[in-house]
């Protein structure tokens, strides 16, 4: 290759975060940093299209997987792989991987994320060296979706002896397919990946991709202002002033998939069996909306760096509804409905009684989260003035997590981080008693409209008769508030000024990193290419 | 002035700061020609520690000098120098002898390197050298063995072996001016007289003056040609040593010629009852191993106290004698169950001490009380004379509260001190006024048995003369017990009913104190007796017996023979171990340890 | 003095395996376990979780474990960090050096500062600069230190551009000159703590000692006043100092935590507080343990000191 | 040097006392009110508020003023706890000194060996958020060791001296002897590290409501003043200087009444 394209290529992007990858091999990743890692090193057979979509095969780009063709009957597809893909060290990349990336995928040891979007999937088969099979037990709308999870692995590298995957040599030194090799990690310090030179789809422009982890948010964020690291994926909105005092740093505003949520507890948290004295009454819930103004929680925190959400659906999911009516703000109705219900404000603190019991309530929030802590103590004084008593309970975060699933507590600051595919609100607020539902319903709200809503919803092989049931699911969840949504939040990354950035994907801003490229002009030391 | 005066004081005042109009000394002049002798008296609190401490500048904390004190050594003025000067001079050309030896040595640094240190401040010599000086200065104030001396720690010498590393120190670079506040008071007489030779010698050779402060009117009178009476920090005399030695040694009060003829007094012994003795020894030996550094495994052992057997009994008072180092104090510590033996026994009341019993040692510790040798150390800095004294009334439930507090002040009478002095700090006290509360601390507590450890040692002829009765009478009226240290003879002569002489850690002697002091039969014992100052003026020509030859005892034989004056000493002494042998025929009477003793006819 | 020592070691084993087996049972007192996530990310499931749990053997009772442990233990096995995806020992093995080589120099420069600070301090104890420096190191004492690191953080490495900010090598750079730069705002930032710490100690036990009877006597022999400080005195009066360097050795070595964990720098406090997060319980009862080892070991050593500056106290420890 | 008078300390510490008294009657805000959390939020010292606002637009000096009643309340009895314990256990170290000494001083060892975040994160885990005065017992009670080796350090070295010996020799019993004659000289080691202490521990109270142990949202600390600053000590300063500076007047102003009560005391003994 000429010398020419060498020396515009190059260059070392050096990631600050305030957490590390919990492992590099995709069946083992549950964290984004992970992710990042894992995506960096590892090709999937097809990825999905910016405009993540989720429904048929539209907008999938073809990764080690060149071409696809549907069988007549949808319930297989037959995927042909690159005949340039190759491992790390070497070996091309064959149907076997594809096979064993899926069994890996699927070993409940492994405890892959991904499992769930597979349960559609009846086999996937190799036939010959380049060709994969994978078979479908009935048709659905997110069947090929499905395929885009499944990450090839390097069969001749897995433990012969069939041993876990966790502690093999494979998850220690990974060798994986994609744009950057592995190097060197240090867990809880330091990673390092250098672009492959044979890549098939082309070498990336840079030469290393680094990530040094800081717990503290604060230094992750000064290293980036001091030029000692490149990327820095989020910037709380604090620290924007800070952020544009620097002319090196440029911003980038994207898309996240998190939203949060105030949840109240439907069963009374010392026994599960019994509903929660307060909020199994939905006119409580609703006095409590009303007298929340979420719209000043979202601006003091974030001021325009997030959406107000108003159900469980964030904007780059293709359901996404902006006609969703949450409760309105109402305080005198709050106050009349509380009223009506037997709480009457006391003059003593101002807080409501009934028969002598104080109208008071924990709420759950993790040690980690200020975004949330901040909403609850603006949410806590917004309820004050209604003379409802919220305390704040702070717990470190497992502790936090052990209680919200234990359903301990009364009010939950919860948060969840979703994906493209509308469907895992199954999960989050489905009913508990349906079959693979519920189960991370820590409230136990339970409505049939919605589980039947939903359930057409993740049916419809249409786009938009998916989006219509789903707008049916959100508007009863908003109407029955089982929890207050808050905020959907709006990501906003710092990037050191040199780098020439193609897109910023929402999904995973690494998944461009690969054609990322810098500035000659604009070259730091550490952009020389390393000596060997 | 004299115009070969060595040190001119003029105008010398020393406040108190917290009153200040409380003058500790007020308005003294004196000169000290060159190569003069000047002898510095007067009672117990008068200030004559503080003319020393004012005239080299170190005055402790407290007190403060007037800014119109002169004071001029050769043609220096001191209170003109600057630090590095004055420093420059102190050791050097002005050196001074701290009355208590205890507190004045660090107690982190082993004597070999405080004195190396001093040589190395002036510059005068360093490394080996340094030690080699060291050393042979060392044995020049009699410590045996100095190599091993040197490295010790003070707290692990004897008090008399501490006075003269304080002396040591303070010849080490023969300085022009000497201040020597009580510089042998824990010395036997033949040591005293070896160290007053050699400041005499030091005098005469080097034209060095002395200022010996002291309330020995004999050693004053011995070696001083002239005379200052302090009292009540105004100087009140000032003239030749005979005068001024002769009229107070005749006065009436407060005379040492009192204690003295008094002393001849036969003791008392109606009281005694031998048979049931408060506390006795069974062949009690406490050895000390003493380890130089950190890691070492003890270096070597000392043997403090070597196979003694004593009994006193209600009504009597054991007087112990020995030569510093002898092991007279750590016998006493040990008999009190303040030492742990290492072999042998002490049996208190009937019944063996055990020292880690600590319910047994509760309740004997009422009825055993000790005046420890440093007395000045003995008391918490931190609390006020009053507070120790209600304090040791409390704890013996003889008073409490409001009655304790006034308990107190008859106490202090009865040591002779004034109550005024109740509400003072230690540290603001003189040495004299600081043994007198340790004794009155001791007191307080109305014990069966009371071991007094040099008691008097910083007290003037009048207090000790009060003392010494007040304490005879507790004994006669009360039937107290005593064990008492002193290498005063006179003192114990005076107090004794029975005596026994120390040496290496032995008794060597032991019997009536009449029959011991007045007829000793042992070759040490009359060697003690012999260099007693006489307070007239000595001729050097009596030479006092050499020290520098080995006194370390012989692996076998008497360990008195390298040094032992004794006609009949022969090759004999060598081969057996003398033990005590009674020389009367009373059983309960007069034994020595010698060979060469002739013995009663009968036996 | 060799008995004693033996048998200090021998409690010094006996201390150890205290720490290390509360450690054990404590952390497994939290909730949740190595394989428990506190991912909120919807579709991560917790049933999975079971099969390691099993392969590690934590659903065993606590006292297998704990005897499988000690088992461990004694053949130099120190478990399998999940955390950190090793073998504890590798974990420990290359982050204590860099916490000994933090916390070594932040100490021992705070100790040689705290001491001469405090030593003149107390030597003139009178004197108005004394006075305010006392002030001053109390107010540095009492300043929380984390916002001193992160001011010297801001200042010296944002404002100033002086510093790096943080970890202990510039990407692409190497080498001493560089290590030594990063090692000087987490070392200065303990140092200043520590240097108020001792100043404070120092100062008080030197303005005891200036006034006892012997310092006079040095004096009244010549002793230079520098000689008479720094032999006769320091050594009377650093018992304190020494007494309270052992207890902070001991806490440095997991306690530098908050400097750590705001330098980045990667040693044993941060791992022990991320390991306590995420409930890595072979990785917390190993930094315990080493923990634990150096607080024998730094208080044995600061007692012998005591001893060696103290010849009376030199028969026990 | 005994005349000195209390002074300017004194009128400190009172003062801090005081505001912590009369908060409700000095705040110009209601501490916990938030007044426009989108507009007046973060704002630096101005003549409205004199310290500034937080992120909830909360009045920074009320919030310290209220503030002072927790942090000097925690702190003075953490410390309370701290030193009885380090002194009980350092002092009977030293005074029954073999076994006993063996044991407790192993123990001291090991409660340092084991790492303060442990046990806070067993009592969050076992009990859940703790009342202050709990909290304030949970800080000093893992505070305690250098004090407690400070203390036996400092009994043994003056267990050794002439005038200690000589009062036990006097047959002074052990716990008076210790109080009548060691505590005399181990004051001013203990003044020390009781003022160090005391400046330890309002940090700890800081940290700690990371863990959920602090003092609960909305009530103010000094300590959770400075976190809502969130690191951005330059950027917004007025959340970490004002609370610094109370905290670090506290401190001097206790310790400096400290040592002059303690020269009077050396003084009145009688
Ligand atoms: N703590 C100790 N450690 C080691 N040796 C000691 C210790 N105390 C005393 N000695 C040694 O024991 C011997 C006897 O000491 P002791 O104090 O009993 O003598 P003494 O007869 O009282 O002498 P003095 O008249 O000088 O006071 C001396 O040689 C002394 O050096
Ligand atoms: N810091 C002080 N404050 C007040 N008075 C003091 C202080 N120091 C000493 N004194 C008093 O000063 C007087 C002189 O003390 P000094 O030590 O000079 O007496 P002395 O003549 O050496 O007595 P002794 O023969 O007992 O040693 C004593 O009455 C003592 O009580
Ligand atoms: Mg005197
Ligand atoms: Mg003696």
């Amino acid at each position: 290759a000429g010398d020419a394209s060498r020396n515009s290529a190059g260059g070392t992007v050096v990631v600050a975060t305030a957490a590390d990858a919990d492992a590099m091999l995709p069946p083992l990743v549950r964290t984004t940093q992970g992710r990042f890692a894992s995506e960096l090193l590892f090709d999937p057979l097809v990825e999905i299209g910016a405009s993540l979509n989720t429904v048929g095969d539209t907008d999938f780009q073809p990764r080690l997987a060149e071409r696809w063709t549907w069988s007549a009957d949808s319930l297989a597809i037959t995927f042909e792989l690159n005949a340039k893909a190759k491992w790390h060290d070497g070996r091309p990349v064959t149907a076997t991987d594809v096979e064993a990336g899926y069994l890996a995928l699927m070993d409940s040891v492994n405890g892959a994320a991904a499992r769930a979007n597979l349960s559609g999937v009846e086999s996937v088969t190799a036939d010959g060296d380049r060709r994969v099979i994978i078979r479908y037990s009935a048709r659905a709308p997110e069947q090929f979706y499905a395929a885009s999870v499944i990450f090839p692995l390097p069969a001749h590298l897995l433990p012969s002896d069939g041993g876990p995957l966790t502690t093999s040599a494979l998850a220690r030194n990974p060798i994986g397919s994609g744009p950057f090799r592995f190097v060197a990690w240090e867990p809880l310090e330091r990673l390092e990946l250098a672009a492959v030179e044979d890549y098939y789809r082309g070498r990336a422009p840079l030469d290393r991709v680094i990530v040094t982890v800081s717990p503290e948010p604060a230094t992750a964020q000064a290293k980036v202002w001091a030029e000692e690291a490149d990327v820095i994926e989020i910037v709380p909105s604090g620290d924007i002033p800070e952020a544009l005092s620097h002319p090196h740093v440029r911003l980038v505003t994207g898309n996240g998939f998190d939203y949060a949520y105030m949840g109240f507890n439907l069963r009374d948290s010392r026994n599960r069996e019994r509903p929660h004295p307060l909020f199994a009454n939905l006119a409580l819930r609703r006095a409590i909306a009303q007298a929340v103004d979420r719209e000043q929680v979202v601006r003091a925190i974030f001021d325009t760096l997030a959406y107000l959400a108003n159900a469980p659906v964030v904007h780059r999911q293709f359901t996404y509804d902006s006609t969703i009516r949450a409760v309105p703000l109402d305080r005198a109705r709050a106050a009349a409905v509380l009223d009506s219900l037997g709480w009457r404000v006391d003059a003593r603190d101002g807080v409501r009684r009934r028969n002598g019991q104080r109208l008071t309530f924990t709420a759950l929030i993790p040690g980690s989260s200020r975004n949330r802590e901040r909403a609850a103590v603006l949410i806590q004084e917004q309820l004050r003035s209604v003379g409802v008593a919220m305390e704040i309970e702070r717990t470190e975060n497992r502790t936090f997590t052990q209680m919200r699933q234990d359903g301990k507590f009364d009010v939950v600051f919860g948060g969840w981080l979703t994906v493209p595919s509308p469907g895992t609100v199954r999960g989050t607020w489905g009913s508990s008693t349906r079959e693979g539902w519920g189960n991370l319903n820590d409230g136990r709200w339970e409505n049939p409209a919605f589980d039947s809503a939903v359930q057409a919803g993740v049916n419809a092989m249409d786009r938009n008769q998916a989006r219509a049931n789903f707008s049916r699911a959100y508007q009863v969840i908003a109407d029955d508030v089982p929890a207050l949504f808050l905020y959907e939040l709006r990501p906003v990354a710092a990037v050191h000024k040199r780098f020439v950035i193609p897109a910023w994907r929402a999904d995973g801003w690494w998944r461009s990193l690969h054609e990322w490229s810098i500035d000659p002009a604009q070259r730091l030391p550490r952009d020389a290419r390393p000596a060997n | 002035m004299n115009a070969l005066s060595a040190l001119a004081i003029r105008n010398l005042s020393v406040r108190s700061t917290r009153e200040a109009e409380h003058h500790i000394i007020d308005d003294v002049s004196f000169t000290l020609a060159a190569g003069s002798s000047v002898g510095l008296v007067g009672r117990s609190g008068a200030g004559k520690s503080s003319i020393g401490n004012a005239v080299l500048g170190l005055l402790p904390r407290g007190l403060a000098l007037d800014p119109a004190s002169r004071i001029t050594l050769g043609s220096d003025e001191l209170t003109a120098l600057d630090a590095e000067s004055l420093r420059r001079i102190r050791g050097r050309r002005l050196a001074m002898v701290f009355q208590e030896p205890l507190t004045a040595l660090d107690p982190s640094m082993c004597i070999g390197q405080q004195l190396t240190a001093a040589l190395e401040a002036h510059e005068v010599a360093r490394g080996h050298e340094a030690d080699e000086r060291a050393d042979a200065m060392l044995a020049t104030v009699g410590l045996r063995d100095t190599r091993r001396i040197s490295r010790r720690f003070a707290h692990q010498l004897s008090g008399g072996q501490r006075q003269r590393v304080l002396l040591a120190l303070a010849l080490l670079l023969r300085p022009e001016v000497i201040i020597a506040d009580e510089p042998t008071t824990a010395l036997d007489a033949t040591l005293q007289a070896q160290i007053l030779d050699m400041m005499d010698a030091l005098r005469s050779e080097m034209g060095t003056s002395l200022l010996l402060i002291s309330h020995d009117l004999e050693v004053v009178g011995e070696r001083c040609e002239r005379v200052l009476v302090l009292e009540h920090g105004k100087l009140v005399d000032d003239g030749p040593a005979e005068r001024i030695i002769a009229s107070r040694l005749s006065r009436g009060s407060g005379s040492a010629a009192v204690a003295r003829a008094r002393a001849v007094r036969p003791s008392d012994e109606s009281l005694s009852d031998p048979s049931v003795p408060l506390v006795s020894t069974r062949a009690l030996s406490v050895h000390y191993r003493i380890a130089a550094r950190l890691f070492e495994r003890a270096a070597f052992t000392v043997h403090a106290v070597e196979q003694v057997d004593v009994r006193i009994a209600r009504g009597e008072c054991l007087g112990i004698v020995g030569e510093s180092g002898s092991g007279k104090s750590t016998l006493a510590r040990a008999l009190l169950g303040l030492e742990n033996p290492t072999s042998g026994s002490v049996t208190v009341l009937g019944r063996t001490l055990n020292v880690n019993d600590h319910v047994m040692m509760r309740a004997l510790r009422r009825r055993l009380q000790l005046v420890p040798q440093d007395a000045g150390a003995s008391l918490t800095p931190e609390r006020s004379v009053r507070w120790l004294l209600a304090e040791a009334l409390e704890v013996h439930a003889h008073a409490r509260g409001a009655a304790a507090l006034k308990r107190v002040e008859s106490l202090l009478a009865e040591v002779g001190l004034e109550a005024a002095l109740a509400d003072r700090l230690p540290a603001e006290l003189s040495s004299g006024q600081r043994q007198r509360v340790a004794i009155a601390r001791a007191l307080a507590a109305q014990p069966d048995l009371l071991v007094c450890d040099e008691p008097v040692s910083n007290l003037d002829a009048a207090a000790r003369e009060s003392l010494l009765s007040m304490l005879d009478a507790l004994r006669h009226d009360r039937g107290l017990a005593m064990l008492l240290i002193s290498h005063d003879l006179g003192v114990v002569r005076r107090l004794a009913t029975h005596v026994a002489v120390m040496y290496l850690g032995r008794v060597v002697e032991q019997g009536l104190a009449r029959d011991v002091l007045d007829d000793p039969r042992m070759p040490y014992t009359q060697l003690l007796r012999a260099s007693v100052p006489t307070g007239r003026p000595r001729t050097p020509a009596v030479v006092s017996e050499e020290r520098d030859v080995p006194r370390a005892a012989p692996a076998h034989g008497c360990s008195f023979y390298p040094r032992c004056a004794f006609p009949l000493k022969d090759e004999g002494c060598l081969s057996e171990h003398p033990v005590l042998r009674p020389v009367t025929l009373d059983p309960n009477g007069h034994t020595v340890a010698c060979l060469k003793v002739p013995l009663p006819p009968s036996l | 003095m060799l008995r004693v020592l033996t048998t200090r070691l021998f409690q010094a084993a006996i201390v150890v395996w205290l720490v290390v087996t509360a450690s054990f049972v404590l952390i497994r007192l939290a909730p949740g376990d190595p394989f428990f996530s506190s991912l909120e990310q919807a579709g991560v499931g917790s049933e999975d979780a079971s099969a390691m749990r099993q392969r590690f053997g934590y659903e065993r009772p606590i006292s297998e474990q704990y005897l499988r442990y000690l088992g461990g233990l004694a053949q130099g096995d120190f478990g399998w960090s999940h955390s950190r995806a090793r073998p504890v020992r590798e974990v420990i093995a290359a982050l204590l050096p860099n916490t000994l080589l933090l916390a070594g120099t932040g100490l021992s420069l705070g100790l040689v500062f705290g001491v001469l600070i405090g030593t003149w301090q107390g030597w003139h104890a009178e004197s108005r600069w004394s006075r305010y420096s006392d002030r001053l190191m109390l107010g540095l004492a009492s300043v929380p230190e984390f916002i001193l690191a992160l001011l010297l953080a801001m200042v010296f490495a944002l404002e100033l551009r002086v510093l790096p900010v943080s970890g202990m090598h510039s990407e692409g750079v190497g080498g001493l000159a560089d290590l030594l730069q990063h090692l000087v705002l987490p070392a200065g930032t303990l140092c200043l703590g520590v240097t108020a710490l001792l100043a404070r100690h120092q100062r008080s036990a030197t303005r005891h000692v200036r006034d006892a009877e012997f310092i006079r006597a040095a004096r009244a022999s010549g002793i230079s006043e520098g000689r008479i400080v720094w032999r006769h005195a320091l050594r009377n009066s650093i018992a304190p100092v020494l007494t309270v360097l052992g207890s902070l050795l001991g806490t440095v070595a997991s306690g530098t935590l908050l400097i750590e964990r705001i330098y980045d720098w990667p040693g044993m406090g941060r791992a022990m507080l991320e390991a306590v997060g995420q409930r890595d319980y072979p990785l917390v009862s190993g930094a315990v343990l080493v923990t634990s080892l150096v607080v024998v070991a730094a208080t044995l050593i600061s007692d012998l000191l005591v001893a060696w500056a103290n010849p009376r106290l030199r028969r026990s420890l | 040097m005994t005349g000195r008078k209390l002074g300017t300390p004194a009128l400190v510490l009172g003062g801090l006392g005081l505001a912590a008294l009369l908060a409700p009657l000095i705040a110009p805000h209601d501490p916990v009110a938030h007044l426009d959390p989108v507009l007046r939020a973060l704002q630096a010292p101005s003549s409205a508020h004199w310290f500034g606002t937080d992120p909830y637009s909360r009045d920074v000096f009320s919030r310290l003023l209220f503030g002072a009643r927790a942090s000097l309340g925690i702190a003075t009895l953490a410390v309370a706890v701290a030193l009885t314990l380090g002194v009980v256990v350092g002092a009977a170290a030293a005074l029954r000194g073999g076994f006993v000494d063996a044991l407790l001083m192993r123990f001291t060892d090991a409660a340092l060996g084991m790492p303060r975040l442990l046990l806070l994160l067993l009592v969050v885990a076992s009990t859940g958020p703790l009342p202050a005065a709990l909290l304030a017992a949970v800080i000093g009670g893992t505070g305690w060791m250098t004090t407690a080796r400070l203390v036996r350090q400092e009994t043994r070295r003056l267990l050794a001296t002439e005038h200690v010996r000589a009062a036990a020799a006097l047959g002074v019993p052990r716990i008076r002897l210790w109080r009548g004659h060691i505590l005399p000289g181990l004051l001013p080691t203990l003044a020390v590290a009781a003022t160090l202490l005391f400046a330890s521990v309002l940090p700890v109270e800081a940290a700690l409501s990371f863990l959920g142990l602090g003092v609960r949202a909305p009530d103010a600390s000094w300590g959770n003043i400075i976190l809502e600053a969130e690191g951005r000590v330059l950027r917004a300063w007025w959340l970490v200087l004002f609370p610094t500076i109370a905290i670090v007047a506290a401190t001097l102003s206790a310790n400096l009444l400290a040592e002059r009560v303690g020269a009077r005391y050396q003084r009145d003994d009688a």
